[in-house]
C-alpha cells in the first residue's frame, strides 16, 4: 500500500517518558482489575469487619451502618456517574431510588415476595421507568437535562404522596420484615437477618452489591460500549456520523443508571425496615451529583471516593455542632478551589508524571552534581 | 460507471429563505466530485442534506437506488455514506488511536452485549479494529501520534484524523466537508495527493465541498457549482473553468479564485 | 434582637468549633469519645437543625440545652445519691431518615440511652428498629400511632398529638361558637398530610362538615393567595392548618384575611406569638393553636425563669419551645424515680406505668391531675406519651391567651 | 376567576423577578447558580434588618420625610448593594478560578452548591430559624366584598387586593422594565447581551469578558437581593432557611421560558404563577404533580423552552 509521505513541516509532538508512562498504564490495564478486585474483597469482607469486630459492641452498629450507607449511596452515585459519562448531568437519581425503595417495600408487604427477589425486581422496574422517561428526555443536554431530572425527583415524591392506594401515601410503609434465610438443599445460602445482626449482614450485602456494581461498571467503561459512551460525551454529532445509534446508546447507560438507583433504593428499604416519601429527596439527588464531582468525573471510582469523602466528612464535622453545615460548606469550597476536577484527578500516575516531569526539566540526567537551591 | 448517489430536486427552506433550491446531480462509483460555490451558496446545507443531518424540505437523496433522506444519520452512515466535519470536530479527550478504533463501530459484528461480556467474536473484532486502526494511521502518517490526546494534535493532523475516522467506518462514499480549509499551499497539495490515493488505493467514491479552487481543479473528476442555492453548472474542471455562468457567479475576482 | 451581638457570639463559636475540630483531628477518635467524666449523664438529641425545616428542631434542641445548662449551674442532677452533670449530645439529621438512623446509632455508640427526637414522621419511623434492638428510649415529635402502640415499645410521644387536640378544639368550637363547617390545607409533605388525615377524622367525629379538604401546597410556597382562594370560596367556618410550619402560619393567616375570610384559623402545632405578631399582626387575632405552659395564668416561676434563661442564651425566645421543654425533665425525673434505668431502658419502661412527679413548669403542678406522668392509654393502649397540659391558646394582640385547658389520656 | 387571575399575575411578577437574576448569571457564565435562592433570602433579611433596626445609631423612623416613610426603598437599595458586592466577590474569588482550572463547565455546579450551603448555614446562624416580617407599606384593601364583579359572566367572583400588594406589583413591574431597558440600552447591558449570545464573538469585538462577567454576576445577585426585599414585604415575611427551595422554583421558571433569555425568564415566571393559581382552584392536591408533569412533557417536546435558543 502506498504510504502518504510525511510532512516535515508539521511539528512532531513531544514524546518523552511521560507519554510512555501513560501508555504503559493504559495498556497494562487489563491485568490489574483482578488484583484490585481481590484486594477490595479482602479489605471489605475481612479487614474492615475484623477491625469493626475489635470495637466496643455499641459502636459496631454505627460503623456498619455508616459503611452500609456509603456503599448504597455510592451505588446510586455510580449510576449518576455513568450518565455523566454520556455527557448528561443527572440530578434525578433520588427519584429512581425512591421508586426502587417503594417497589421493594410494596412487593414485599402487599405481595409477600422475598426481599432477595425484590432487589433485582426494583432494579428492573426502574429500568422500565428509565426507558419511558429516558426516551423523550435524553435528547436534552447540559443544564436542560439536569433541570428536568431535578424536577423528576419532586414528581416522584408527589406521585408517592398522591396515590395512597398503592403507596400508603404520607404514612409510608412501616414494619418491612427483615430478610429471611434462603436455603437450598438444606444448605443455608443466605442467613436470616435478625434485629441483632442485621446491621452487619446489611453491611455485607450492600458491600457485595457495591463491588458487583463497580466491577460491572469497570467492565462497561473498558469495553467497547464505554468507548462509545465516551464518544457520545464528547461529541454526539460526530459519533452519529460514525454510525453510532445515539438513541440506543444514550438509553442503555441511562437505564443501567436507573437500575443502580433502583437497587440502591431497594437496599435502603431493607436497611431501614420502612419507607416514607422523604427517604430520598431532591437533596439526595443533588448529593449524588456532588459525590461524582468531588470524586472526579474522569475516573469511575470517582463516585465511590466522593461518597466516602463527603459522607465521612459530614459525619466527622458533627463535632462542630451548630457550625457543622458552615464548616462543611467552607471545606467544599476550599476543596473545589484546590482540586476543581475532583479527587481522582490527582491520580498517583499524574502526580508521578508531574514529579518526573519536574525532575526531567530541572535535571537532565540523574548523575549531575546536586545543584543549589536557585530554583 | 455505475451511479451510486443521486440527488433529486433537493430543496431546503429556513423560514422564508431558500438555502438550497431544487438541486440535482449524480455521483458515479469511484469518482471524485466537488461541490463549489461562493460563500452562502448553500454548499454546507446541501452537504448536511445529503448526509441526512438535516431533513430536506422537498426532493430526496438516494444511495444505490435506496432513499436515504429522512433516515437517522447513523443509519445513513451504516449504509456507507459517511461524512467528515468542517470544523475541527473531534473527541477531545481520546487518544488518536482510540478515536480511530471507536470509528470502527460500523464494522462490528458482535452486538453490545457481546462486547460487554467479551465473547470470542467481540475479541476478534477488537483485535481486527486495532490492526485496522494501526493500518489507517500508518496510511495517513499518524502513527507517531497514535497515543496523543486528539485535542493536542496540530491543525493539519486533525484533518487527517477526521479522514481517518471516515475511513475506519469502511465507507462506500466519503463526504469531505472543506478538507483543505486553513492549509497552506504545500499542505493542500499533500492533502490532495492523499485524497487521490484514497480513491486509487481503496476504491472510494469521494464527494467534497470546498472553497480552495486550485485544489478542487486539481483533484476533481467532475465539479458541481452552486450559487444562491441553485445549481448553475456541472462538468469537468476544464468545462467549469470556461463556463460563463460560473465566471459570472465569482464576479470580478473570477480569474483569481478559479485559478485560471 | 441584637444582630451584632449574635454575629459576635457566632464568631467566638466558630473559633471554638475550629479549635475542637483541630483538637479531635490531632487526637485519635477513640481517645476523645472514651475520655469522658464518669459523672456525666448524656442525653441525646436527634433532629433537624439545618435546612428548610430547621425551625422544628432548633427550638427543641435549644430548650434542652438551656435546661441542661440551668441544671448544671445548680450543681447537676442527683440520681441514686450521685450528682450528674447533664450533657446534651446533639445530631443534625437534616430531615433525612437515613441520617436519623445514623444519629440514633451515634447515640448508641456513645452509650446514650435517652434521646429526644426525631422531629419528623419518617425519621421517627426509621429509627425505631435500632432504638428497640439496642435499647434506646426516644421521645419523637411525630404523630404516627404505629410508633406508640404495641408492638412498638421504645417511643414516647413528647407532646400532644393532633388527633388528641383536634377533637377537643373542634368540639369546643362547635359548642361555644356554633362552628359547622371546616376547611383544611396542608403542605405536600408526609407529616403535614398525615396530620390532615388525622384532622379529617377528628372533624368527622366532632360532627363538622369538611367543605374543602384536598388543597395542598408545596413547602417552598411563599405566596399563599392562589392556594387559599379556592379554600375560602368554599365558605368554611374555620380553616385548619394541618402540620403547618411556624413560618407559614402567619403568611397563610394574613393572606386569608386579605381574601376576606372572617372565621378562625386553627393549628394543632406550637406557634410563636412574636412571629405571628410581626408576620400577620391583627389578622392573627383569634388564631387557635396548641401551646405549652407559658400563658401567664399557667406558667410557674420556674417556666418564667426558663424563658429568661433561653432568651439570654440564644438572643430570643421561641414560644414553640413551650411544648418542648418537658421531655428532658421527664427523662431526668423518671431516672430519679428509678436509678437503675440509667443503664437499662427496660427499667425505665417499668417505671413509666407508675411514675408521677410534680410538674415544675405549671402553677399547681403538684395537684394530682397536673402532675408529671405518662399517659396515652386511650390513644395507644399503653403509656407512651408524656403528660402535658393540653393548653389551647388563642392569639390576641401579640400574646397567647388560654382558651381552655384539656387533657390527653 | 378575577381573584385567580390577580393572584396569578401577582405570583408571576414575583417569580419573574426571581428568575431574571438567575437567567442572567446562567446566560453569561453557563453557571447554574444554586445559591440564587439563598442570595434572595439574604437580600430579604438585609432589608428586614434595616427596616426594623435602622443603621445602628440611625433609627429607622429617622427616614420619615413629610409623613412618607422612606426606610423601605432605602433598605431595598442597600440590600441590592450588599448582594452586588457579594456576587462580585463570589465571581472573582471563586467561580472564575474554578472555571479557569476545571476541565468541565459543570464543575461549577459543585461550587455553586457549596456557596449555597455556606449562605444557608451563615443565614441560619445569624438570623435564626424564625420568620421575619416587616409592616405593610400602605394600609387598605380593594375589595368587592364577596359579590361578583361581573355577575353576568360565569366564573366571575369576588375580588380582593390589598393596596400594598398593588404597590409592590407596580414596583416589581417597574423593576422588570428597568432591567430590560438596562440590558437593551446601556453599554454594559449591551456588552452582557453580546457575551450571553456568543462569548467568542463578544471577545473578538473587544468586550472585556472578565469585567462584564463579574458585573453580570453582581447584577444577577443584586436582582436576587432586591427581589428578596420586595418579597419580604409581599409574602408576609422571609425565613432564613427557605432559599434552597426558591432556587429550584427559579430553575423551573427559566427552563420553561428558555434558559439565558430575559424574555423567557419573565414569561416563565408569569406562566408558572398563572398555572399555579388556576391549578389550585381546579385541581386540588394534584396541582403540583400536574404542573411538574406538564413541564417534563413540554420540555421533552421543546427542550429549549419557550424562547430559548437550542442548546442554550
Amino acid at each position: 500500500m502506498e504510504r502518504f509521505p510525511s510532512n516535515p513541516n508539521l511539528p512532531s509532538p513531544q514524546r518523552g517518558n511521560l507519554s510512555n508512562l501513560s501508555r504503559f498504564v493504559q495498556e497494562s490495564r487489563p491485568t490489574w482489575p483482578w488484583l484490585g478486585t481481590v484486594f477490595a474483597l479482602i479489605l471489605l469482607f475481612f479487614v474492615i469487619p475484623d477491625f469493626i469486630a475489635s470495637m466496643r459492641p455499641e459502636k459496631q452498629g454505627l460503623i456498619y451502618y455508616q459503611f452500609t450507607q456509603i456503599a448504597l449511596l455510592s451505588i446510586a452515585a455510580a449510576g449518576v456517574w455513568l450518565t455523566f459519562y454520556i455527557g448528561r448531568i443527572n440530578i434525578g437519581q433520588g427519584a429512581l431510588c425512591l421508586v426502587g425503595a417503594y417497589v421493594s417495600a410494596i412487593v414485599q408487604v402487599k405481595l409477600d415476595v422475598s426481599y432477595w427477589l425484590t432487589i433485582p425486581l426494583a432494579g428492573i422496574f426502574c429500568v422500565l421507568v428509565g426507558i419511558v422517561i429516558g426516551w423523550p428526555i435524553l435528547r436534552l443536554r447540559g443544564v436542560y437535562f439536569a433541570m428536568i431530572t431535578l424536577i423528576l425527583t419532586e414528581v416522584a415524591k408527589l406521585v408517592v404522596l398522591n396515590f395512597p392506594i398503592v403507596t400508603n401515601g404520607a404514612r409510608g410503609i412501616t414494619n418491612i420484615p427483615l430478610p429471611e434465610a434462603v436455603t437450598l438443599f438444606g444448605f443455608t445460602i443466605l442467613p436470616e437477618f435478625t434485629a441483632d445482626n442485621n446491621r452487619m449482614y446489611f453491611y455485607f450485602l450492600s458491600m457485595f452489591v457495591m463491588v458487583l456494581t463497580f466491577i460491572a461498571l469497570f467492565r462497561l467503561v473498558h469495553s467497547r460500549i464505554g468507548r462509545l459512551c465516551k464518544s457520545l460525551q464528547q461529541n454526539e454529532e460526530l459519533a452519529s456520523s460514525l454510525g453510532v445509534n445515539l438513541v440506543l446508546l444514550r438509553l442503555i447507560p441511562f437505564c443501567i443508571s436507573c437500575f443502580m438507583g433502583g437497587v440502591a433504593g431497594a437496599l435502603a428499604a431493607g436497611v431501614q425496615h420502612n419507607v416514607g416519601p422523604s427517604i430520598f429527596t431532591v437533596q439526595d439527588s443533588v448529593n449524588y451529583m456532588l459525590y461524582c464531582f468531588m470524586g472526579g468525573l474522569g475516573n469511575l471510582f470517582g463516585p465511590l471516593v466522593g461518597t466516602v469523602i463527603l459522607r465521612m466528612g459530614w459525619n466527622y464535622l458533627t463535632a462542630a455542632g451548630d457550625y457543622q453545615l458552615l464548616f462543611y460548606a467552607i471545606a467544599l469550597i476550599i476543596l473545589m478551589l484546590i482540586i476543581p476536577n475532583g479527587v481522582m484527578s490527582l491520580s498517583p500516575v499524574r502526580i508521578y508524571q508531574r514529579v518526573v516531569g519536574w525532575l526531567g526539566n530541572r535535571r537532565p540526567t540523574l548523575n549531575t552534581v546536586p545543584h543549589n537551591r536557585k530554583s | 460507471m455505475e451511479t451510486i448517489l443521486e440527488v433529486n430536486e433537493v430543496s431546503r427552506k429556513f423560514g422564508g429563505l431558500v438555502a438550497v433550491n431544487g438541486v440535482s446531480f449524480t455521483v458515479k462509483k469511484g469518482e471524485i466530485l466537488s461541490v463549489i460555490g461562493p460563500n452562502g451558496a448553500g454548499k454546507s446545507t446541501l452537504f448536511k442534506l445529503i448526509s441526512s443531518f438535516m431533513p430536506t424540505s422537498s426532493g430526496n437523496v438516494t444511495f444505490r437506488k435506496e432513499r436515504i433522506s429522512g433516515l437517522a444519520p447513523h443509519i445513513v452512515a451504516r449504509k456507507g455514506v459517511v461524512r467528515t466535519f468542517q470544523e475541527t470536530t473531534i473527541f477531545r479527550n481520546m487518544t488518536v488511536r482510540e478515536t480511530v478504533i471507536v470509528a470502527h463501530h460500523l464494522r462490528s459484528r458482535a452486538n453490545l452485549v457481546g462486547y460487554y461480556f467479551g465473547t470470542h467474536l467481540a475479541r476478534k473484532d477488537e483485535r481486527e479494529f486495532g490492526e485496522s486502526a494501526d493500518e489507517i494511521l500508518a496510511f495517513l502518517n499518524l502513527t507517531a501520534m497514535a497515543h496523543e490526546q486528539a485535542s493536542n494534535l496540530p491543525h493539519g493532523h486533525l484533518r487527517a484524523l477526521g479522514i481517518a475516522m471516515g475511513l475506519a467506518t469502511n465507507p462506500v462514499i466519503l463526504l469531505l466537508d472543506e478538507p483543505f480549509a486553513g492549509m497552506n499551499h504545500e499542505e493542500t497539495m499533500r492533502a490532495v495527493e492523499m485524497v487521490r490515493s484514497l480513491r486509487d488505493n481503496r476504491g472510494l467514491t469521494v464527494l467534497l465541498v470546498e472553497h480552495d479552487m486550485p485544489a478542487v481543479m486539481k483533484i476533481s473528476d467532475r465539479i458541481v457549482v452552486l450559487n444562491f442555492g441553485q445549481k448553475i453548472a456541472e462538468g469537468t474542471p476544464q468545462e467549469i473553468q470556461q463556463n460563463p455562468a460560473v465566471i459570472e457567479a465569482y464576479l470580478g475576482t473570477a480569474d483569481e479564485s478559479i485559478g485560471i | 434582637m441584637s444582630l451584632s451581638k449574635n454575629i459576635l457570639r457566632h464568631m467566638t463559636g466558630v473559633a471554638g468549633a475550629t479549635a475542637l475540630i483541630l483538637a479531635t483531628s490531632s487526637l485519635t477518635g477513640t481517645l476523645t469519645t472514651t475520655a469522658r467524666a464518669a459523672d456525666e449523664l448524656h442525653i441525646g438529641f436527634v433532629g433537624v437543625t439545618s435546612g428548610p425545616a430547621a425551625a422544628w428542631g432548633t427550638s427543641n434542641k435549644r430548650s434542652m440545652e438551656t435546661r441542661a445548662d440551668w441544671l448544671n449551674e445548680t450543681g447537676g442532677v442527683e440520681i441514686g445519691g450521685k450528682k450528674y452533670k447533664i450533657v446534651i449530645d446533639s445530631f443534625d439529621d437534616q430531615k433525612d431518615p437515613k441520617l436519623a438512623i445514623e444519629g440514633i446509632n451515634q447515640m448508641i455508640s456513645k452509650g446514650v440511652h435517652y434521646v429526644v427526637g426525631p422531629n419528623t414522621d419518617d425519621g421517627a419511623s426509621a429509627v425505631r428498629p435500632d432504638a428497640e434492638a439496642k435499647g434506646v428510649i426516644y421521645f419523637p415529635y411525630a404523630f404516627p400511632k404505629e410508633l406508640y402502640t404495641k408492638p412498638a415499645k421504645n417511643a414516647v410521644l413528647g407532646m400532644i398529638a393532633n388527633y388528641q387536640s383536634g377533637p377537643a378544639i373542634f368540639k369546643w368550637l362547635k359548642d361555644n361558637e356554633k362552628l359547622q363547617t371546616l376547611a383544611m390545607i396542608a403542605a405536600n409533605e408526609s407529616d403535614a398530610l398525615s396530620q390532615r388525615d388525622g384532622g379529617m377524622a377528628a372533624a368527622k367525629a366532632a360532627g363538622l362538615k369538611v367543605v374543602s379538604g384536598t388543597v395542598t401546597y408545596q413547602s417552598d410556597t411563599t405566596d399563599f393567595a392562589p392556594i387559599l382562594t379556592p379554600v375560602i370560596k368554599s365558605k368554611p367556618g374555620a380553616i385548619y392548618l394541618a402540620g403547618v410550619s411556624p413560618a407559614h402560619a402567619p403568611r397563610i393567616i394574613k393572606v386569608g384575611r386579605e381574601l376576606g375570610f372572617k372565621g378562625r384559623f386553627i393549628a394543632t402545632t406550637g406557634m410563636d406569638a412574636k412571629v405571628l405578631k410581626e408576620g400577620a399582626g391583627d389578622a392573627a387575632n383569634g388564631f387557635i393553636s396548641v401551646g405549652g405552659a407559658s400563658t401567664p395564668e399557667l406558667a410557674s416561676p420556674m417556666m418564667k425563669e426558663f424563658v429568661t434563661r433561653y432568651t439570654k442564651k440564644f438572643g430570643e425566645y421561641n414560644d414553640e419551645s413551650n411544648t418542648k421543654v418537658y421531655a428532658l425533665d421527664y427523662i431526668l425525673e423518671t431516672l430519679k424515680a428509678n436509678p437503675k434505668a440509667m443503664k437499662d431502658v427496660n427499667e425505665f419502661k417499668k417505671t413509666i406505668d407508675s411514675f408521677s412527679a410534680n410538674n415544675p413548669f405549671v402553677n399547681g403542678g403538684d395537684k394530682p391531675n397536673m402532675k408529671m406522668r405518662y399517659v396515652g392509654m386511650s390513644s395507644f393502649g399503653q403509656k407512651r406519651q408524656i403528660f402535658v397540659p393540653m393548653v389551647i391558646n388563642e392569639y390576641r394582640d401579640g400574646d397567647f391567651k388560654t382558651l381552655f385547658v384539656g387533657q390527653a389520656d | 376567576m378575577e381573584q385567580v387571575v390577580v393572584n396569578g399575575l401577582f405570583s408571576g411578577a414575583q417569580y419573574s423577578l426571581i428568575a431574571l437574576g438567575l437567567t442572567l448569571i446562567f446566560g453569561l457564565m453557563n453557571v447554574l447558580n444554586f445559591a440564587h435562592g439563598q442570595m434572595y433570602v439574604l437580600g430579604g433579611l438585609v432589608t428586614y434588618t434595616i427596616v426594623t433596626f435602622g443603621f445602628g445609631f440611625i433609627p429607622p423612623d429617622a427616614f420619615t420625610i413629610f409623613g412618607i416613610d422612606f426606610i423601605f426603598p432605602i433598605a431595598l437599595i442597600c440590600a441590592g448593594m450588599v448582594l452586588a458586592i457579594l456576587g462580585a466577590l463570589f465571581e472573582k474569588l471563586l467561580f472564575r478560578t474554578v472555571i479557569r482550572r476545571s476541565k468541565r463547565d459543570e464543575s461549577t455546579m459543585l461550587l455553586a452548591a457549596a456557596t449555597a450551603f455556606l449562605l444557608d448555614a451563615s443565614l441560619l446562624l445569624i438570623f435564626g430559624e424564625k420568620l421575619h416580617s416587616v409592616p405593610d407599606l400602605v394600609d387598605g384593601i380593594i375589595s368587592t366584598d364577596l359579590e361578583p364583579v361581573f355577575p353576568a359572566i360565569p366564573f366571575s367572583d369576588s375580588f380582593n387586593l390589598p393596596y400594598y400588594k398593588l404597590l409592590l406589583g407596580v414596583i416589581a413591574f417597574v423593576m422588570i422594565l428597568l432591567f430590560v431597558a438596562g440590558m437593551r440600552f446601556t453599554r454594559p447591558g449591551r456588552a452582557m447581551r453580546a457575551l450571553a449570545q456568543d462569548r467568542m464573538a463578544a471577545q473578538l469585538m473587544g468586550v472585556n469578558v472578565g469585567r462584564y462577567t463579574m458585573i453580570g454576576f453582581a447584577v444577577g445577585a443584586m436582582l436576587a437581593g432586591m427581589t428578596g426585599g420586595l418579597l419580604l414585604a409581599a409574602s408576609g415575611g422571609i425565613q432564613a432557611t427557605e432559599g434552597g427551595a426558591k432556587s429550584i422554583l427559579a430553575f423551573e421558571m427559566i427552563m420553561l421560558g428558555g434558559a439565558g433569555v430575559t424574555g423567557g425568564a419573565i414569561a416563565g415566571g408569569f406562566i408558572l404563577g398563572m398555572m399555579q393559581s388556576v391549578g389550585h382552584s381546579f385541581l386540588g392536591n394534584f396541582t403540583d404533580l400536574v404542573i411538574f408533569a406538564a413541564l417534563v412533557v413540554f420540555l421533552s417536546i421543546r427542550p429549549q423552552g419557550l424562547m430559548g435558543k437550542p442548546w442554550g
